[in-house]
């Protein structure tokens, strides 16, 4: 799915030589990933099978699409807290929008098609980003004060929106050209649920943006050392607005994946997801110090704990064990990741911490 | 406006069927001459007690409320009655009886029952099935539950392969069922604690292409279950006559400030639910109301 | 090799490694090092950047393990747990990154890990108490509540030099104490050294400024590639000798390149003022300067005379309170840091570790940042490209490193600042600014800097860059000038004397 | 409550001088309160009364616990997200205990005394805590992610040890002699609710401890520089376990006291109160990168928090509004504190950041 992204933090460009060692600590994620498709195939016979392999990914979808805007926030040295009320707010924007826009001084009511919809939606994803961004770049919040509190405004703003209510309509109709907003959630190409392309094609961009580009550069060097980066003419600032940008953005579309799937945008969808996309983050080998990680990881850490938590359905285990093997699976993931840092870890403080928003 | 204040807690009014009842609760307490404060809990004890001490402060003349908890929620009435402040219990029960001036809630197992029957009349010949539960915390899942099983024990044909916790939650059964589907891709029925997970399934069932070889069975009655029901798509629905027993409650409120009594007898007074079929589906003219 | 063992000296023996090696992974940075401290003597280390001298001093105080050898305390031999139990058999040291917690007070950090307790509770009045008769030693007026942040550079050395007398240890450990010192500070410091060895302490001293060190010295060791090379009393040695055994020839800082034609002012400032950091005063206040294309310009100061922040806002970082900038004709004034790069204008700031690498990048990352739209094609990057970039640089300053792809934090300090300079360099730049380019660099690396700096100047380029050791001065330069608060003092050509900088920039010249 | 407190950090002990505008900076939080009563005392006469107050201090009493716990180990640099399902666990565990422990060899149940009761629960929060400061210490495992891992593992234990169900009959019994556990919730001493008390006395042990002794010091210093403290012979790794012991404890008294407060325990009480926490610490002054902070500080941020979601509540404010207003407090209170380091902000990337575990 990305197997465009390589290590660039780590592995280096030029670096020639090839160190097993280092490759089975890379793909630890991995190998929890194998071990996790080999229990479950074991213990169930749905399991590994197309039709759920797919439907699972379905799922991962979601919580990858979060991880990847996520991704770039957390290699800036930063954290996003809103995207779970970012993807609510979105689905909920969509939703009024599919029922039409009132316009009360001409007392008619104007019903955009889809694409439109799609369009100010990813905006309303964009704005929410740039208000995380602006805050914390210029204004200097702490990253995870600014996004803690757009967590709580945003989801109070769908609530607000909506009263609490669901948006249930989004097909649209015929004769209000509007229809269409099914087929994110519900058709397939080549067999393949259309959200599990979305997420690749975004895993796709976002690993060449972050390794093929100078923003990619950008991102990676104002993690690991913003003065430097800076100082070496880095817009530090402006790719740091850019990453919550492209966070909410990735919010957004996760919102329009899921009420598509859903057929129906709730308030409060998404509620804790932010947690559980800087899970697969941080599985996925990337540091919260930023700097380091990349979207192979990212998005293999998406899809062990999506295909952990839907393993744990199919052959029956209770919802609290859910709740406590996810919670084992990460410390678990992280932890060898540390043994991994460990390694390094008497070189790790020769560096000076650059200072972090958060 | 000055028949005092009147402090309704609901549960989570992000939910249509909560909302529905904070609002009918306010409107009809409104229109009686009092003013009205709705809160919500979401599920929490503690943020229900911190509302129970600020009706308290706020010198309430009267607390409806939703409990959170059966046995979590006793603490709060008790400190409301102690307080002197009469406490209506609407849709939930708590598990302890002499505090609560009354409890008025729908007749889940009742419910329960008249939706499993339906759903045995569309099920037919037989056939497997799955169940969504809501969230266990919540005794009302468990009582629905039950009421499923005591009509659907009676009927061997019905194989239940499976059973998850979706935790009243649309996205949960969405998902939840999407994974059953894997495991189960036989099954003709499903039948769920409430709306909202069964209109999950439904999206799951949708997105599957398998919808129309399978029963839906919903519980509460909410708007969004009601069109599906109009669409064709979920086979029926149980409606929980929220908008009757919260207009109630008040009355009873508004009894008890004046008079010092609820004018019922009994403390504990259920209401029966009523089924919403294709058949029926136009008598339902405002949410969670189904004129006769 | 086989290292020559100390001869013995006067004072007797308190601590010595014997045999000791160290490795990090493949890299090998002790090799069998035997070295002796005696009571009562300064023994300065001397060596350049890399040859083992932190290393072996964090053996001795306990700070890391050795992987080989042992350590002889009082003729016991002995393995330290921990920095703290060498800190209870009496040694403490001075490390060469400053280790303070910015946050806590003076009082706080010279004691911290040692408070003075009195029923459980910290004896602040008492520990205050001592840390004002230890600022009286140094002849510091520095409040002990005062927080560390607000202290500069100079006054946090003074505060780590502070914590380590305050343990009255038997030995004192001092890994480059005076970087970041004025003569006069470094003056009373070695008075200070000068009373304790009267006292019986032994001493280590380690630093790059080897004029400096050679006056306190009694009795000097060179490392040489995690190697003791040479070891002999005071009386037995000079510069030359030091030089000879740090890097096996002898060294000069080159002199100032002649034989082409300078261009039109290429820089000029004009009354330029610059608020300080807290902005509380001017740091730069009303400086002139201007700057001829291949001309090359030292800016000498003490500490805290405003040449970073001079250069820092010439380059962008911080915005003049007034005055202009112009460069090649144009006003920089409005142009942010990146757009200056792209005209031109680069700065090789002070501390390579804070302001120059991004230490998650690897060589090649970081030589390239400055430059990416370079090898920019389209939308995306083109890696070869890039390599073609990178290992020019590498070859142009002459990195020593596997490749582009090694870890930053595998080279060097020398290399590492070779690295930032090439970045800069990288982006074909008319001036180049550079704060300090020799600081806590090894001789030789320090003059491979000044010659590809004089060979630039002979390609056109104007380069200015400062420094607070005086032989620098008088190096590569056409032009001095001497900064001092904030302003410019005085200006010399290339045939000017120590002495008069010094007088100049307002230091007391060194009796 | 917390006078004592002092900033030792900033301000020292021997500061002679006065200074005003950092004084009102410092005290933001606390203007914030007086605009907050004096605004709510106006729209509503039941606000500023003395039953009201008691009332809502008693509310502030388990997010200020929280606050206190999660203050130690900011001040070290760290986070502790496990603190709201260490509260709900420490309050089943308590459940559980009070209805007896069943010996199955021996055929018997005992009933442990109210005291054992305690003390047992304060163990379990220490345990939880010793577990992330083992894992954040020792194995190094970013305490975002540690501490993450607990909050799943914590509810899930929570939720599989009562099957979902709450405890309701914490009262004991007489003839078991194990009453006594509705005191901590429901009686007063001197007129003031026991929660308000223990909030007080467990503020004043903290301000004592980070002012007065030398693990204060070694608090502050793991988090101002923790290599630099560990050269000095600070036990920073000791320290850093102590802070996140202290966490859970504090986590488990507020367990306690809520319990008490509804005699009942339920496993899903204080979901999400972590976040509640912490924004009461960062609006109280403190910075999330550790070293910066004080008791007095936090104890005004629960205050301001507490006070302003119940005043909402008294003038009858939707949840939804509430929900708005809360993040937009957030972020306003610590820009106010941005506002604050800002002025000292270039000089604060001169300080040798430490190396941070997470
Ligand atoms: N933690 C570490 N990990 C890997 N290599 C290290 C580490 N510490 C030191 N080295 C290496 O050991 C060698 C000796 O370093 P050391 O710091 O002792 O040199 P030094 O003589 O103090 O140099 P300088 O004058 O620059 O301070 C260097 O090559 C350095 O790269
Ligand atoms: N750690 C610090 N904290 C606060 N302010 C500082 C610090 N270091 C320096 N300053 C301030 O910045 C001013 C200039 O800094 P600095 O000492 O670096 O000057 P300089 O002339 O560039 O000297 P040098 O280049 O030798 O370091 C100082 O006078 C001091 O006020
Ligand atoms: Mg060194
Ligand atoms: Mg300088």
């Amino acid at each position: 799915m990305s197997d465009q992204s390589t290590a660039p933090a780590r592995k280096g460009l030029f670096s020639g030589g090839f160190d097993l060692g280092r490759l089975l600590l890379e793909g630890r994620a991995f190998f929890a990933l194998i071990a996790i498709i080999l229990f479950f195939s074991y213990q169930s016979p749905y399991y590994f099978t197309t039709g759920n392999l797919l439907i699972m990914s379905s799922h991962v979808a979601i919580f990858g699409l979060l991880a990847l805007g996520m991704l770039l926030v957390i290699l800036t040295g930063g954290i996003d807290l809103s995207v779970g009320s970012t993807l609510g707010l979105a689905g909920v924007v969509a939703g009024a929008l599919m029922q039409g826009v009132e316009i009360q001084a001409m007392g008619l009511t104007l019903y955009p098609s889809v694409w439109v919809v799609v369009v100010l939606t990813l905006g309303l994803g964009a704005l929410v980003g740039l208000v995380n961004g602006v805050l914390i770049a210029i204004f200097k919040v702490p990253a995870f004060v600014a996004t803690l509190g757009l967590l709580y405004v945003a989801r109070g703003i769908a609530l607000l929106m909506t009263n609490g209510l669901t948006y249930n309509n989004l097909g649209g109709r015929e004769e209000l050209g509007n229809t269409g907003f099914a087929w994110l959630g519900f058709n397939r190409l080549w067999g393949v649920p259309i959200g599990v392309l979305v997420l690749a094609a975004v895993a796709i961009l976002c690993s060449l943006v972050l390794t093929r580009t100078a923003f990619g550069r950008w991102v990676y060097s104002t993690g690991g050392n913003a003065r430097a980066a800076e100082l070496s003419g880095v817009p530090v600032k402006l790719t740091t607005i850019a990453v919550y940008m492209a966070s909410g953005v990735c919010a957004a579309i996760a919102g329009l994946v899921l009420s598509s799937q859903l057929t129906s945008a709730g308030p409060t969808a998404g509620t804790t997801y932010e947690l559980t996309a800087i899970a697969a983050v941080v599985i996925g080998g990337a540091a919260l110090t930023g700097g380091r990680g990349n979207v192979r990881g990212t998005m293999l850490g998406a899809f062990v704990i999506g295909f952990l938590s839907d393993g744990l359905v199919i052959i029956g285990v209770s919802s609290y064990w859910q709740t406590v093997f996810t919670g084992a699976v990460i410390v678990l993931a992280v932890l060898l990741n540390s043994i991994q840092y460990g390694g390094r870890g008497s070189r790790a403080p020769r560096k000076a911490s650059p200072p972090k928003a958060a | 406006q000055d028949g005092g204040l009147i402090s309704i807690i609901v549960n989570d009014p992000s939910n249509p069927y909560w909302f529905t009842e904070g609002e009918v609760a306010r409107t009809t307490a409104e229109e009686m001459g009092y003013t009205a404060t709705v809160g919500a809990h979401t599920g929490d004890t503690n943020t229900e007690s911190n509302l129970i001490d600020t009706a308290i402060t706020n010198q309430s003349a009267a607390i409806i409320l939703d409990p959170a908890n059966a046995d979590g929620s006793i603490g709060a009435v008790r400190k409301a009655v102690d307080a002197g402040i009469p406490v209506i219990i609407v849709n939930a029960e708590i598990n302890e009886s002499g505090l609560a001036q009354a409890q008025l809630v729908s007749n889940n197992a009742q419910g329960a029952a008249l939706g499993a029957v339906q759903w045995t009349q569309e099920m037919g010949d037989g056939g497997q099935y799955v169940e969504l539960f809501g969230a266990p915390s919540d005794n009302n899942a468990q009582t629905r539950s039950n009421g499923y099983e005591t009509v659907l024990s009676q009927y061997p044909q019905f194989e239940k392969v499976a059973e998850e916790v979706a935790n009243w939650d649309r996205t949960q059964g969405y998902n939840k069922m999407q994974s059953m589907l894997q495991a189960n891709p036989d099954i003709s029925g499903v039948i769920s604690g409430n709306d909202e997970m069964a209109l999950g399934a439904i999206a799951a069932l949708k997105e599957a292409g398998q919808l129309d070889g399978v029963v839906v069975g919903g519980f509460d009655g909410s708007s969004d279950a009601v069109d599906s029901v109009r669409a064709g798509e979920m086979a029926y629905t149980v409606l929980q006559p929220v908008a009757i027993f919260a207009e109630e409650a008040v009355r009873q409120a508004d009894s008890v400030i004046r008079t010092g009594e609820t004018g019922v007898d009994a403390e504990k007074q259920l209401f029966d639910c009523l089924l919403i079929t294709a058949d029926n589906v136009d008598q339902y003219t405002a949410a969670f109301t189904l004129s006769q | 090799m086989t290292a020559p063992s100390q001869e013995t000296g006067r004072g007797e023996v308190v601590l010595s490694a014997r045999n000791v090696g160290k490795s990090y992974g493949q890299i090998q940075a002790l090799k069998g090092v035997n070295f002796d401290i005696r009571r009562g003597q300064v023994t300065t280390l001397f060596g350049e950047n890399g040859a083992g001298k932190s290393t072996l001093m964090k053996i001795l105080s306990g700070v890391i393990s050795p992987s080989s050898g042992e350590i002889v305390l009082d003729g016991q031999t002995l393995r330290f747990a921990s920095a703290k139990e060498a800190t209870a058999r009496g040694i403490s040291i001075i490390h060469q990154e400053l280790s303070l917690a910015p946050n806590m007070s003076v009082r706080d950090n010279v004691f911290m890990g040692r408070e003075i307790t009195r029923g459980g509770a910290v004896d602040y009045a008492e520990e205050a108490r001592q840390t004002r008769a230890l600022m009286e030693e140094l002849e510091e007026d520095i409040d002990p509540a005062t927080p560390v942040e607000d202290l500069r550079l100079g006054q946090q050395q003074i505060v780590e030099i502070a914590r380590a007398l305050s343990v009255n240890s038997r030995i004192l450990i001092m890994d480059e104490p005076t970087s970041a010192l004025s003569a006069s500070e470094v003056e009373v410091l070695f008075k200070v050294i000068r009373d304790l060895t009267a006292r019986g302490v032994a001493i280590v001293y380690i630093s790059h400024h080897l004029e400096e060190a050679l006056t306190i010295t009694d009795h000097a060791v060179v490392l040489r590639d995690g190697a003791m090379t040479a070891s002999a009393p005071r009386e037995e040695i000079d510069l030359d000798w030091i030089v000879r055994n740090m890097v096996g020839e002898n060294f000069d800082l080159g002199s100032p390149p002649t034989g082409y034609e300078m261009g039109d002012a290429a820089l000029s400032l004009r009354g330029l003022s610059v608020p300080s950091a807290n902005g509380t005063r001017l740091a730069v206040e009303d400086l002139s300067l201007d700057l001829r294309a291949g001309e090359i310009v030292c800016i000498y100061g003490l500490m805290g005379a405003g040449r970073t922040e001079l250069l820092e806002c010439v380059a962008g970082r911080t915005a003049p309170q007034s005055g202009a900038i112009v460069f090649e004709g144009e006003d920089m004034r409005r142009l942010s840091i990146a757009e200056r790069i792209a005209r031109g204008l680069v700065l090789v700031p002070e501390d390579r570790q804070r302001d120059g690498l991004v230490q998650t990048m690897s060589v090649g990352q970081n030589l390239s940042l400055a430059s990416i739209g370079a090898f920019t094609r389209g939308l995306f990057t083109s890696r070869r490209t890039e390599r073609g970039l990178v290992d020019a640089s590498i070859r142009d300053v002459t990195i020593k490193t596997d490749g582009g792809g090694a870890a930053i934090g595998s080279l060097s300090g020398g290399n590492q600042q070779k690295v930032v300079i090439g970045k800069m360099l990288a982006t074909h730049p008319r001036v180049v600014l550079l704060d300090e380019p020799s600081r806590g660099i090894d001789i030789g690396a320090k003059a491979e800097v000044f010659r590809l700096l004089a060979e630039r100047a002979k390609a056109g380029i104007g380069v200015i860059y400062s420094t607070s050791e005086v032989g620098e001065c008088l190096s590569i330069a056409h032009r001095i000038v001497v900064m001092r608060r904030g302003r410019i003092a005085a200006e010399f050509g290339a045939d000017v004397t120590k002495e008069e900088i010094m007088a100049a920039s307002g230091e007391q010249v060194a009796a």
